[in-house]
C-alpha cells in the first residue's frame, strides 16, 4: 500500500471526522512502533492521521475521584508529572524504565497501550490500577476497563473509526510498584514485568492487584494470588505460598514455550522487586 | 620526551565533534546512481534462475549486473579467494550476493531488490561443527570441511597429569557475536579526473581493497584509488571486502558515480562474525599450585568461507594456556566449515574465546587448592625467560606479573 | 507530496516532500546537513538524535511531515562559527571521541540534558545518554566529558 | 537477593599477523618547501587513534614542533602499503616504519644543518646540498611459522599482557547480573598517548561486558535471527560502570619508543573475570557465554 495523504488535525473532532471519512487510515500516536513497521513496508495505510497537534489529548488532569491521562501524553511527560508522582508510583517507575530518553520523548501512553505488544511497558500498570480506556468515534463513546480490553481483546479491540482519547485511573490511597526485568539497563525489552497495587491497613492486606507482563499474549491479573492475599500480613506475599501461585500461573500461561523454565522462576524475583518498590514508596503512598 | 607519552589532542577530533567528519554515506556526487545486491535467502544450494529481464524493466533501474558482467575475478578473500562477489551458481550461506542492481534513486533500488525472484535447488546444509565433521557430511569447504587443524605439543601430557594433585575437566562454549560498529558499511565509487577508478570507503586496509577492486575489474592496481574516509568503528568487520567491489563494478559499467549503502540489517548479515567455539579443557595442577598439564580441544565454526579462520584458530591454540607456564601440553584447534555466516576477524581474534575456558579452569583449580585465585595466577604466570607452549622464549617486556601486582595492590590482596 | 516548513538551526526550510519521508532524510538528503548519522534506522542507537522543540528525538522515528513547524537543532547548529560549544570542548579535552559516529547524537543528548538540568548527577548523566549507543569508548570518558561541560557552562554563566 | 562477587582474569596476547606471514609497514617522510613535514603512511584510524600515534611518533623522532608535522593517510595513490589496522599491530609495526622514515629524514636534516631553527631555510639548505628531502621507512616484524603437528615455533612478537578485576552484583531471584566495577591493568610497553590508551582499555571492557552477559547472534539453519540493535543488544551507558584503567609500562626494546599494541587484548580479560565473579557471588559457574539472566537463574535453581 502507498501512503496518499497525511493529516494533522488540531482537535479530536477533526480527527474523528477524518477517521470516519477515510477507510484505509491509521493513527500516528508517537510512531516509535509504527515507523518500524513502515521501514519493513508493513502496515502502511493510505491515509495517516497524526494526533500530535491535538492539545486536548496531551494533558494530565486531576478530577475528584480519578486522574485522567490523555492518550497522547508522552512517557517523558508522565515521568515528570507531579500528579502521577503523588499517586501512581508504579507508572513513574515504568515510565523511567521505558525505552530511552529519545523514545520517551516521542512514545505516548495511548500508543503503547494500543500497540499492545507482548512486552508493552505501561499496560500492566494501568491494569493493576483498575484503569479505564476511553474510546471515541464520530458517533460513539465507550469506556472499557484496561483489563477487559486485553482479556476480551477480540471483542473489545479498538475499531477502525475509534480513537483512544484518555485513560482514567481511579485515585485511591493504595501503594503501587513496578519492576521490569530486561537484558540490559536501558533500551530494554521486558523479559518479564510486574505491576501491582495494594491497600494495607496496619500491615494487613485489604486489597491487591497484581498484573504480569511478557508472560503471555497479553498482560493479565493473578486473581488467585489477589484473593488469597486479602486479610494476610504483607510479609505473606514474600512467602513461598504466594510465590508458588505466581510460578504456577506463569507455568500455565506459557508451558509450551522454551522460556517457561526461566520465566516461571524469574517471575518470583520480578514480583518481589515490584512489591519492594511499592512498599518502599510507602512514605508518599 | 616531547611527544611520546603525552596526551596530544587527536588531530581527527575536530571534524568528529562538529559533524564535519566525512563518512562514506556523507559523500554525494552529481548524477550519482545507487547500487545494491540481492542476497541469497537459502544457506546452501544452486541458483537455477533469477528474473533479471523483469528487473531491468522496473522504473529507475539502469543496470542489472550478474557474475558474467564482472570484468575480472568473481570472488575475493583475505587468504583464499573463495567469497563470491556475485554468485556463479552455488550459494553457501544466507547473504551470498547474487545480482547487483543499479538505479537512479534510492527508492527504485529498494523496490527493485524486493522484486527479485530467485529459483534455487536447495541442498541439505550443515549447521554445526559436529555435523560437519561426520563422515557423510556434505563438503562445504575445498575438498574437506576442515579448513585448518593445528596441534601444539610440549613435554609429556600423560606424565604431566600424573604429577597433578587436582585435575579439572570441562566443556566451555562461546557464542557467535557481531562487531556492532555504529556506522553501517557504505562505499562510493567514481572515476577520477586522471582516469583512475576511485572508491571512497571506510576500511581497515585500503591497500588490500585496492588489490581486490583491481582484480575484479581486471585492471592494474595503479588504475584504482582507495580513499579511506572517516571510519565509524571496525573491530575486525572491515577487513573482508563488503561494498567495495560492488560499487567499483557498478561505476566501471555505468561510468557514473555509484553509492552502495547498507542498512543495519544488511550490515549484520553481510560481514564476518566472531567464531563460536567449543572448548574441551582438562587442566592439572601439582600440590604446590603449579600448573603441570593441559589438554585442550578447540573447535571453531568458521562458517561458509575461509576469511581469517586459519589465523583465528591458530591464535586460539597459541593462547590456549593463558599467560602461564605449563610444561606439558596437548592442544588441538580446528576451524570447521559449515553453512553458517562466515566467521573471521573480531577484536581479540581467537584469543578472546579461549580465556573463558582457561581462566575458568584457573579459578576452579585455585578453589581446589584453597589458594587465592589472583595468587594462583601470579605464581604460574610468565616472566622473562619463560617458554610458551609453542616453545617460544619470552625475551623481553613480560609485564603480566606487574599487572597482577597492581591489581593486588588496589584490592589489598597478599600475593 | 505535501509541503512542510521546518526551522533547522535557526533557518527556515520549506520543501515539498513525500509524506513518508523521515526527519533524518529531510535533514540529510533535502537540507544536506550530513552531521546527523543513521546507525540502525529503528531508534535503538541514537546516532540520528536531534533536538526537536527542546527534546531529543531519534530522527529516524519521526516523519518530517509530523515535524512540520518544529524547531530542530542538529550538530551543525551547536558551534557558533569556529567557536565550539562547551560540550564539544569538554569532549575533546577528556578524549571522549573515538570513531566519532555516535558523537553528534551524544552531544545533542548531552545538550538537551544540561539545558534541562545543568546539575545532573552522574546517574542522571548516564540516564541522559542512555539512548545513545557507543561501541568504542565504554562511555566512561563521555560521562567525564559531560561533567567537565557542566563546569564550563556554570563558569561561563557566572562570568556573565 | 542481590549478591556481590569479585572475579579476576589475566591474559597474554601475541600482536601482529604472526606465524611468519609477511607483516610489513611502510612510511614516507618528506620535508616541503613551506617548511612542513608530511608523513605519508597507510594507517587506518578506525577510531582507536592510530593517526595520532603516528603523528606523535613522527614529532618525537623529528624533534620539531607539532604544528609542522602532518600525516597523510587516506589515499592509496599517495602512500605505500602499511598493512591492516588489525592484530593490534599499528602502533608497533606501522609506528616502527614511521620511526624509521623520520629517523632517516632527521639524519638528512642534520646533515644540512646541525642546528635546526627554521624548516623553510633548512629545506633550501637540503636542496642546495642535494640531500634527499623525501625518505622511505620500512619495518617488518620477525615471527616464525609454527609446525602444524607440534606447534613449536615463534608465532607472534611482541606479546601484550593484561589483568582485570571485576565486581558484579547478581540478583539470585532473577539471574540479572550488573557490573559494578572494573579495574583494568595492561602492559603494552611504553604508552604513546595515555588518554587514547585508556580509551581503548575502557572501551574494551565495555565490549567485554557485552560478550560476557548479553551479546549473541542467534543463527537457525544458517539464518541470523537478530539483525538489528533491538535484538542484537550491546551495552548502554547504564550497563557499564566507571572503569579504572592502569598501565604498567614494561618497555619492549623492539617497539617504537618501547611501545606494543593494545587495541584487542584490553577487551579479553573482562568476560572470564565476570564469569568468575558470578561464581564468587552466587556459587554457580556458567560454561556457555553469554551469562544471560536465563542461564544464571536456572543454574542457581539447579544448584539449590
Amino acid at each position: 500500500m502507498k501512503l496518499l495523504s497525511f493529516f494533522q488535525p488540531n482537535n479530536i473532532d477533526e480527527a474523528k471526522v477524518l477517521l470516519s471519512k477515510y477507510e484505509n487510515s491509521k493513527l500516528l500516536a508517537g510512531g516509535t512502533d509504527l515507523l518500524l513497521d513502515f521501514k519493513k513496508d508493513m502496515n502502511v495505510p493510505q491515509y495517516l492521521i497524526d494526533l500530535s497537534k491535538i492539545l486536548e489529548l496531551k494533558s494530565i488532569v486531576e478530577n475528584e475521584s480519578d486522574i485522567t491521562i490523555g492518550s497522547m501524553v508522552t512517557f517523558t511527560q508522565v515521568k515528570g508529572n507531579k500528579l502521577i508522582k503523588d499517586n501512581f508510583n508504579s507508572i513513574i517507575l515504568c515510565a523511567k524504565s521505558m525505552g530511552s530518553p529519545q523514545i520517551r520523548n516521542v512514545a505516548t501512553i495511548g500508543g503503547n497501550i494500543i500497540n499492545g505488544a507482548v512486552a508493552a511497558d505501561i499496560v500492566p500498570c494501568v491494569i493493576s490500577l483498575d484503569g479505564i480506556l476511553v474510546f471515541e468515534s464520530i458517533d460513539t463513546l465507550r469506556e472499557v476497563r484496561c483489563e477487559d480490553y486485553f482479556r476480551n481483546n477480540s471483542i473489545e479491540k479498538i475499531k477502525g473509526n475509534e480513537i483512544l482519547t484518555k485513560i482514567i485511573i481511579p485515585k485511591r490511597p493504595w501503594l503501587s510498584g513496578y519492576y521490569k526485568l530486561g537484558k540490559r539497563n536501558s533500551l530494554a525489552i521486558a523479559r518479564a514485568n510486574t505491576a501491582l497495587s495494594l491497600s494495607i491497613e496496619e500491615n494487613i492486606i485489604k486489597d491487591l492487584r497484581v498484573c504480569l507482563g511478557a508472560v503471555g499474549k497479553f498482560p493479565f491479573r493473578v486473581n488467585e494470588l489477589e484473593s488469597r492475599a486479602v486479610g494476610k500480613i504483607v510479609e505473606w506475599l514474600f512467602d513461598d505460598e504466594a510465590l508458588n501461585i505466581l510460578e504456577n500461573t506463569v507455568y500455565e500461561s506459557i508451558k509450551e514455550r522454551k522460556t517457561m523454565p526461566f520465566k516461571r522462576n524469574a517471575i518470583k524475583g520480578v514480583f518481589k522487586n515490584a512489591l519492594l518498590s511499592a512498599v518502599e514508596s510507602g512514605g508518599n503512598k | 620526551m616531547q611527544a611520546v607519552g603525552v596526551n596530544y589532542t587527536r588531530p581527527d577530533v575536530y571534524g568528529k565533534i562538529s559533524g564535519k567528519a566525512v563518512y562514506p554515506d556523507d559523500i554525494e556526487f552529481e548524477g550519482m546512481l545507487y547500487a545494491g545486491v540481492k542476497r541469497s535467502t537459502i544457506a546452501y544450494g544452486k541458483v537455477l534462475s533469477i528474473n533479471i529481464d523483469e528487473i531491468k524493466q522496473l522504473p529507475g533501474v539502469e543496470y542489472v549486473i550478474d557474475y558474467t558482467m564482472i570484468p575480472g575475478a568473481i570472488s575475493h578473500g583475505v587468504i583464499f579467494k573463495d567469497i563470491p562477489i556475485l554468485v556463479k551458481d552455488i550459494v553457501k550461506r544466507i547473504g551470498d550476493c547474487l545480482i547487483l542492481i543499479v538505479t537512479n534513486d534510492k527508492e527504485s533500488l529498494k523496490n527493485a531488490l524486493k522484486q527479485v525472484k530467485v529459483e534455487y535447488e536447495e541442498y541439505e546444509g550443515v549447521f554445526t561443527v559436529d555435523d560437519a565433521l561426520k563422515e557423510d557430511a556434505p563438503i562445504i569447504g575445498d575438498g574437506s570441511n576442515i579448513l585448518y587443524d593445528i596441534k601444539i605439543k610440549a613435554g609429556n601430557i600423560d606424565e604431566g597429569f600424573k604429577e597433578a594433585l587436582h585435575i579439572t575437566e570441562n566443556l566451555y562454549c562461546s557464542q557467535m557475536t557481531e562487531h556492532a560498529f555504529l556506522q553501517p558499511e557504505a562505499a562510493v565509487a567514481c572515476y577520477d579526473d586522471d582516469g583512475t577508478l576511485k572508491v571512497y570507503v571506510a576500511t581497515q586496509y585500503p591497500h588490500y581493497d585496492r588489490e581486490e577492486v583491481a582484480r575484479c575489474l581486471n585492471v592494474s592496481e595503479d588504475k584504482v584509488k582507495i580513499i579511506n574516509t572517516t571510519i565509524g568503528g571496525a573491530f575486525g568487520a572491515r577487513e573482508d571486502i563488503n561494498p567495495q567491489c560492488h560499487a567499483a563494478i557498478a561505476t566501471y559499467i555505468s561510468k557514473k558515480p555509484v553509492k552502495v549503502l547498507y542498512t543495519r540489517e544488511e550490515s549484520i548479515i553481510s560481514h564476518s562474525k566472531r567464531h563460536p567455539m567449543k572448548m574441551h579443557y582438562k587442566t592439572g595442577v601439582t600440590k604446590d599450585g603449579k600448573l603441570c598439564a593441559l589438554k585442550a580441544r578447540i573447535y571453531g565454526d568458521t562458517g561458509a568461507y575461509a576469511s581469517w579462520g586459519m589465523n583465528v584458530l591458530r591464535k586460539a591454540a597459541v593462547h590456549a594456556t593463558g599467560p602461564y607456564v605449563i610444561p606439558n601440553v596437548d592442544i588441538q584447534a580446528l576451524a570447521v566449515y559449515t553453512n553458517n555466516p562466515y566467521s573471521g576477524a573480531m577484536r581479540g581474534f581467537g584469543a578472546t574465546q579461549v580465556p573463558l575456558a582457561s581462566e575458568s579452569q584457573m579459578d576452579i583449580l585455585a578453589e581446589k587448592l584453597n589458594m587465592h585465585p589472583l595468587k594462583f595466577r601470579y605464581i604460574n604466570s610468565f616472566e622473562v625467560g619463560s617458554n610458551t607452549a609453542t616453545g617460544q622464549k619470552l625475551v623481553s617486556s613480560v609485564g603480566i606479573k606487574k599487572c597482577i601486582e597492581k591489581i593486588a595492590e588496589i584490592a589489598e590482596i597478599k600475593l | 507530496m505535501i509541503e512542510v516548513t521546518l526551522k533547522i538551526n535557526g533557518k527556515m526550510y520549506t520543501r515539498k516532500i513525500n509524506p513518508m519521508l523521515r526527519l533524518i532524510d529531510f535533514i540529510r538528503d533535502e537540507i544536506k546537513l550530513k552531521g546527523t548519522k543513521e546507525g540502525c534506522g529503528e531508534g535503538e542507537c541514537g546516532a540520528c538524535t536531534v533536538i526537536m522543540n527542546g527534546k531529543t528525538v531519534n530522527s529516524c522515528l519521526v516523519l518530517a511531515a509530523s515535524a512540520n513547524g518544529a524547531e530542530i537543532t542538529t550538530i551543525e547548529g551547536l558551534s557558533n562559527g569556529d567557536h565550539l560549544h562547551p560540550i564539544q570542548e569538554a569532549f575533546i579535552e577528556v578524549g571522549a571521541v573515538q570513531c566519532g559516529y555516535c558523537i553528534p547524537g551524544m552531544i545533542l543528548s548531552t545538550k538537551a540534558l544540561l539545558d534541562e538540568n545543568l546539575d545532573a548527577t552522574e546517574a542522571q548523566i548516564k540516564e541522559g545518554i542512555s539512548g545513545n549507543l557507543c561501541r568504542c569508548t565504554g562511555y566512561t570518558k563521555i560521562v567525564e566529558g559531560v561533567k567537565i561541560a557542566q563546569k564550563k557552562i556554570i563558569n561561563s554563566q557566572e562570568g556573565d | 537477593m542481590k549478591k556481590r562477587g569479585v572475579g579476576f582474569a589475566s591474559i597474554f596476547y601475541g600482536t601482529g599477523y604472526g606465524n611468519g606471514f609477511p607483516d610489513e609497514s611502510r612510511a614516507t617522510a618528506e620535508i616541503k618547501e613551506d617548511g612542513s613535514i608530511i608523513i605519508y603512511v597507510g594507517v587506518s584510524d578506525v577510531g582507536s587513534g592510530g593517526l595520532s600515534i603516528m603523528w606523535q611518533i613522527a614529532i618525537e623522532t623529528l624533534g620539531v614542533n607539532k604544528e609542522f608535522v602532518k600525516i597523510k593517510h587516506n589515499n592509496t595513490s599517495m602512500m605505500h602499503d602499511s598493512g591492516t589496522a588489525a592484530a593490534s599491530r599499528q602502533t608497533y609495526n606501522t609506528g616502527n616504519a614511521v620511526l624509521d622514515a623520520c629517523s632517516k629524514l632527521k639524519k638528512n636534516m642534520m646533515l644540512a644543518s646541525e642546528e635546526v631553527t627554521n624548516l623553510k631555510v633548512l629545506y633550501k639548505q637540503m636542496v642546495t646540498k642535494r640531500i634527499e628531502t623525501r625518505v622511505e621507512g620500512y619495518f617488518k616484524a620477525t615471527t616464525k611459522e609454527v609446525n602444524l603437528e607440534t606447534g613449536q615455533g615463534n608465532p607472534y612478537w611482541p606479546y601484550t599482557f593484561g589483568a582485570q578485576m571485576v565486581t558484579v552484583e547478581v540478583d539470585d531471584e532473577t539471574g540479572k547480573v550488573d557490573i559494578l566495577d572494573i579495574v583494568s591493568v595492561n602492559d603494552a610497553g611504553k604508552i604513546v598517548n595515555p588518554v587514547l590508551a585508556a580509551g581503548q582499555a575502557i572501551g574494551g571492557c565495555a565490549m567485554g561486558i557485552g560478550y560476557a552477559i548479553m551479546e549473541e547472534v542467534f543463527v537457525n539453519k544458517g539464518e541470523i535471527k537478530n539483525r538489528n540493535f533491538s535484538n542484537y543488544i550491546i551495552p548502554t551507558s547504564k550497563d557499564v560502570p566507571n572503569i579504572k584503567s592502569y598501565f604498567v609500562e614494561d618497555i619492549e626494546g623492539t617497539g617504537p619508543y618501547g611501545a606494543k599494541g593494545l587495541g584487542e587484548p584490553v577487551m579479553i580479560p573482562t568476560a572470564p573475570a565476570i564469569i568468575n565473579a558470578i561464581y564468587d557471588a552466587v556459587g554457580v559457574r556458567i560454561y556457555d557465554l553469554p551469562a544471560t539472566c536465563d542461564k544464571v537463574l536456572l543454574a542457581i535453581k539447579n544448584n539449590a
